[in-house]
């Protein structure tokens, strides 16, 4: 089982649930974020007083797969979070070695 | 006072009520606000602020002269320009300067009212021109139709046509939503309308601000009166009983309708209660005033439907709730107008016929006519030269930043720590952001 | 005006105190609003508004008439029900549309403090047949009692017994207090009382609240001496000190009792200063009235625990608050009544004796129970048929999405995109939410 | 009443008033709680709530007495401590204790200006005393200066002197800006003052407290007409003028400086143009007016920025706005005044000379020297002796919590699960914390 | 080292914060967070416009346990976290390579 | 390719990006969270009633670094967060099999 992490614009979140949706992901987690990287923040001025905003508003979305879906499921937000434009955010998988369904118990796969 | 006939009382409960009148805007600010998504707010509630500010000046300037001075039934005369010699004279009982004042906060509220037509997406320059030329050439020669008695020698709807509009009904309110629904169709719709949530960020902001306009409704409505007398007294439990029953009105709507009675929904039927009483405050009844409020908080809960129907995005139901609920008040009273308070004319289930009833609708659509043509033009002069909307991308980011480089809350203290002084501009010095950042102690 | 009485002046002042104590009800909305947690934020507002459209409604029918008119010393006659034949009448020296609307906003804020006691849990549908009930039979016929005179023919507390209640201390805070204790009774403790925290979600909510509360309560009791005259006068500059000092007197007991001044201290302590000066405003000095504010101050900080003491969730204090800083006020007068501003009674610490203390007592007592049997009793009705309390379910998930398909606050923009548009129902259109969907441009 | 000069409607305006000017500081305690970090907002709007507190109980106790009574021109007499004989007594045209509670508003308003220089450092206990000597030692005398008329045997800078301030521009201003600048200075700057983010977390709320402000101006500067006559008309009409324009001379210096307008700049402006009108209101035309707002509004926009040359943390501005505001109203009458409303002094403008302007500098200067000397020793006494502000950890922390054990907002429910009840203390109950987690039900 | 994650009910963090405890756990890393599944969300109505909200808010807890603990602490978090009705959540773990105490720098079981 | 993720006090967190920007490190994505450990929280006074806070505010970075340079992230995060009283946080480390920049679809160390 992997855990595929995505970054993403937050207007994109419609987008890449329903990309996964229509793959077949059940369910997801989501977060509030901000990201640092090359796209660049915004200022705000307050009586003359100028505050640079380096932090950029993201959401943050977690997605347990099985391992044979890894790919695709990549493929699938990264093309329904894309823009084109800086900031996009990034998509990244790290391996899991359990999960469990809480109301039930049940583990592995059965447990997405 | 060499003035026999002066009246300190009066003149309190005007004074009074011109400052409660004021309150109206600021109180239309948070309104309208608390509706908007979280990116644009500061904007929607500045809008109003620069309201207030352009208004005042043309007041003073030309605008109290155009709309309630000469002989003319159309627009007033240049006789008072720059408020010249009135710091002593009055106005029947009161001070003119005073009803000068309480005048003044109408011609401010009725241009802030358009501005919830189209929220999240105009420029704020051209929002300032438009509410300039707006006012010049439709408010103030619409406050003199029906605002201003010169014994048959004032303006042609109030006092030569006899229609009655107490406290603003045509003046204000349907002329305000004609124009919102001008600029509503100027500007076009916003990005993502009907697929993208587009819910109110903060209800008790609204409900703050439906709470400031009921008390400061007060001074517009019982203060039209312009004495603290039986007629103010009439006023004031009208709207009050008006527009309690259109709270309930429109909640009864919603709850048959949705199924859920809203706080959204009480707060916007007490403004259409408002709105529909004020044209009617001084020639009905209270019991008749209950049955206005009903009806005005159904219609209009019934109405702001119409925008999706006919598709033209009225941000925040201007048309829906001030046109319709100005039109509901203004032909209501060729309905239920009594004599005992006309001192005359009657309207139809008093037995008055049809007479009264087509004065108000004759006063209703001139108005809104007038209006609409009026503000589309200006509209579209101002959208076609400096343009009148943002780009796609500032509506998007949120017009609080793209116009005002600011954003409304910073409510948590960890994401304080994404953003770092960037220098201030001190007086009589050109320091730079880098040497600003150095000299940090 | 054919009365050789009637005065603009007191006429002004008397619309002014009006629209300031309708002021208080948004006020409390927001007091009580901001005290509770954020999932019911909006159906505390909403039950204080919904208190103005039935309670404003029922005035018009029948409540103005059943407790200011007639003879009878516990209840009015119907002579001016539909406030029938009042556009005209004065009332003393003001008109009396306008008297009854003063007295309106008293008959609305009374049951609308009553909901603090009950927050989180209530049916919204029982809460308003509650408020149409409780008013008609406990509040109409204690005004009566309170705050009718008619030359000895009026109320049997104030007009026939003689004790004294210049703004409401027993028909208003009493009566109010003592059907919030009954009310937290029959609908029990809300689902971890005592085990989850359940804090304010936004104390400077409440802080506006108690401002709005603060500034609306000199109509409330200044307004209550119904004349713009020395009597206003003193119980204007009493309000100001009484509410001062109990603020002062509250946050003195935090300080002592747990280490800290709060700001929901200052605030409920202005709160209990405002409830404890109401019925004494008229006949007590100025020193007195700091007296008055430290004790009311420091007796109700120590008495909102209470309820944890006796197992009653009053909620947002109701009685600690409301019935104690009531009882407060009302015999406090007892001690301290001048004849200067009497007219004659005195107060024991004045040399009066008993006599007057013994009134107060009466008055004080009479209201509490009265009004807590009777609340009792019409909570049971209503408990026992179409329920009370909502389900635990819909508690916890809070109130506000459960009666009104509403949530308070959407601050972030991320989560905004978890919402999607799901259709609206225009006028003369029957849209299905896909219909809707698929027709978005 | 046997006085036949007085006047109900001057009363009525007069208690109007003084409920208006009693709202300003709620809402200077939000305009102030917005703007700061969301760490202190609370404090902020305690400071405030607590000199309502502290300088009643003190004007009934001397205050009164010491700033309205005697025929010293420096400081009043005893002859009215407690407010004692002045219940049935007149004060010209209304009721001497309506006189004393709208004086009693300002002197309220003045101290709680002050702590914006001061924000988030400050221990709450400090600040309380500050507030007790400071209005004792500066604020009475200073009022008795400018505000105390008895026939040329008043105060030495209204009555004797003949410098005018209508409202308070030296006296309120002039003198909280000049104590402003002393605490700030005795206090030192912020930690992290021109590094880390020092945003305002609430801008609506800045914008309501505004909205208040703007809204009770009216009855601070109206009101000093001391009845509702043309020269209240003249005072109202010129307050809004000159506040409309000044919210435009800020945001139009914004725009072309910063290239936006900000709505922080449009409600900071309207505070600018509401300080500078202040002196001025009763002396100037409206034509005046709009060019001392449109001056005051572009000075104070710039003057805001004089902290960072200068290298104090005046916080939130009280030196920028008020005293330098203050300065701009109270030195423009010398320019501008009109012997149409002075009755005989002329402006230099208007061919009078600079006599007039002289008065106005002395009036202004002596003020501020007076209060920043005093406030500076005030200051650093306290300062020396318990010390004036928290530690760094308290301040890093955020006072809200240190001083206050309170947070003010918890907006969403997660975060609720964090907390669990600790406890509370009853009434005459000794209940620990383990017992009542196990009491719960 | 690992890493277990776990998204559950935000009204139940104090009973699995409790659970935690009691087992030994010292501490943990807890971020508000809104789940996507089987658990419907609800909507709202704004004058007469409906909104589905899909998202239902979660709170997400990261404990990190040696190796011999993690199964004792999946089970002890499934155990009160569960309510037994639809939308309890998840609880997964991942491989953890190094920890390190900031405060001492300590690494490895010494860092929790 | 690791995944750092550092739970930090909040005000240190410019601290803690200067340093990484110095490193070299380009990006980061930044959550708020709430930390429950040896840190005591505080305790909150409203009428009387007493509650305790036991969750304390941090901020969760996650930095996404190539292999190599994972010890030395580690090392510039902790003495950055630094103030050596309790309560300073957590760095921990997991491994991540795959990572993808959204905007161009670049795989692996690219991404970054
Ligand atoms: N090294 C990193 N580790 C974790 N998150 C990163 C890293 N670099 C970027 N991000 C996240 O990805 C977002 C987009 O990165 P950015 O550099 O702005 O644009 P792009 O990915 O299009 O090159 C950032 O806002 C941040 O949330
Ligand atoms: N594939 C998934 N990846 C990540 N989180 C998930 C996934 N599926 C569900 N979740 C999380 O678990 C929560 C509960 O899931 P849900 O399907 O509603 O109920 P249940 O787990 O009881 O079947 C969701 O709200 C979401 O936060
Ligand atoms: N076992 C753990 N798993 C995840 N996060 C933890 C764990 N223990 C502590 N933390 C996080 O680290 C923070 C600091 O821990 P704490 O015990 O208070 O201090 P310190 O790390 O200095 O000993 C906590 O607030 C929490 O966010």
């Amino acid at each position: 089982m992997k855990l595929v992490t995505a970054v993403v614009k937050p207007f994109k979140l419609d987008d890449v649930r329903a990309a996964l949706t229509s793959f077949g992901v059940k369910g997801m987690t989501v977060t509030e974020a901000n990201g640092y990287g090359r796209q660049r923040g915004h200022s705000e001025v307050y009586r003359g007083a100028e505050y640079q905003v380096d932090l950029v508003p993201k959401v943050r979305l977690e997605v347990l797969v099985e391992d044979e879906d890894v790919n695709d499921v990549i493929d699938a937000v990264v093309s329904a979070a894309r823009t084109g434009s800086i900031g996009d955010g990034k998509v990244w998988t790290v391996p899991v070695e359990e999960v469990v369904r809480v109301r039930t118990g049940e583990r592995g796969p059965d447990a997405l | 006072m060499a003035n026999p006939q002066f009246s300190s009382g009066d003149t309190a409960w005007l004074l009074a009520s011109s400052a409660l009148v004021l309150l109206m805007t600021p109180g239309l600010a948070f309104f309208y606000g608390g509706m908007v998504r979280v990116k644009s707010v500061l904007n929607m509630i500045m809008m109003s602020f620069a309201t207030i500010g352009v208004v005042s000046i043309l007041w003073v300037l030309f605008g109290y002269s155009l709309a309630f001075k000469g002989t003319n039934p159309f627009i007033g005369d240049l006789s008072a320009v720059g408020l010249h010699g009135l710091l002593k004279t009055d106005s029947g009982t009161i001070p003119e300067l005073v009803f000068s004042a309480f005048q003044l906060m109408f011609a401010i509220i009725t241009p802030a009212l358009i501005s919830g037509a189209i929220a999240d997406r105009v420029k704020f320059g051209a929002w300032v021109l438009f509410v300039a030329v707006w006012t010049t050439i439709v408010y103030f020669p619409v406050a003199h139709w029906v605002f201003y008695f010169n014994g048959g020698k004032g303006g042609w709807i109030g006092d030569r046509m006899g229609a009655f509009d107490f406290a603003g009904g045509t003046a204000v309110h349907i002329n305000a939503g004609a124009a919102g629904l001008a600029l509503a169709l100027v500007l076009g719709k916003r990005v993502g309308w009907r697929r993208d949530p587009m819910r109110p960020h903060n209800l008790p902001l609204v409900l703050l601000g439906a709470g400031m306009l009921w008390f400061g409704w007060f001074g517009f409505n019982a203060g039209s009166a312009v004495a603290a007398n039986a007629t103010a007294g009439v006023a004031f439990m009208n709207t009050q009983v008006a527009t309690a029953a259109a709270a309930m009105g429109w909640i009864i709507v919603e709850k048959i309708r949705d199924g859920h009675s809203t706080t959204l929904g009480v707060a916007s039927g007490a403004v259409a209660g408002l709105v529909a009483i004020t044209p009617a405050c001084g020639t009905i009844t209270p019991m008749a005033s209950i049955l206005l409020g009903l009806l005005a908080g159904a219609v209009c809960a019934l109405a702001v439907g119409l925008k999706y129907r006919f598709g033209f995005d009225d941000s925040l139901d201007v048309v829906g709730v001030h046109m319709v609920g100005g039109f509901v008040g203004t032909l209501f009273i060729g309905l239920f107008a009594t004599s005992v308070l006309t001192g005359g004319a009657k309207g139809l289930f008093y037995g008055g016929g049809f007479t009264q009833l087509g004065k108000q609708a004759v006063a209703a659509f001139a108005v809104a006519i007038y209006s609409f043509v009026l503000a589309y033009i200006i509209g579209k002069v101002i959208d076609k030269t400096m343009g009148f909307r943002v780009s796609e991308e500032d509506e998007l980011s949120g017009v609080d930043l793209a116009l005002h480089a600011e954003t409304a809350y910073e409510l948590t203290m960890a994401t304080h720590t994404g953003r770092s002084f960037a220098g201030a501009t001190p007086v009589g010095g050109s320091m730079t952001i880098s040497e600003d950042r150095t000299v940090t102690q």
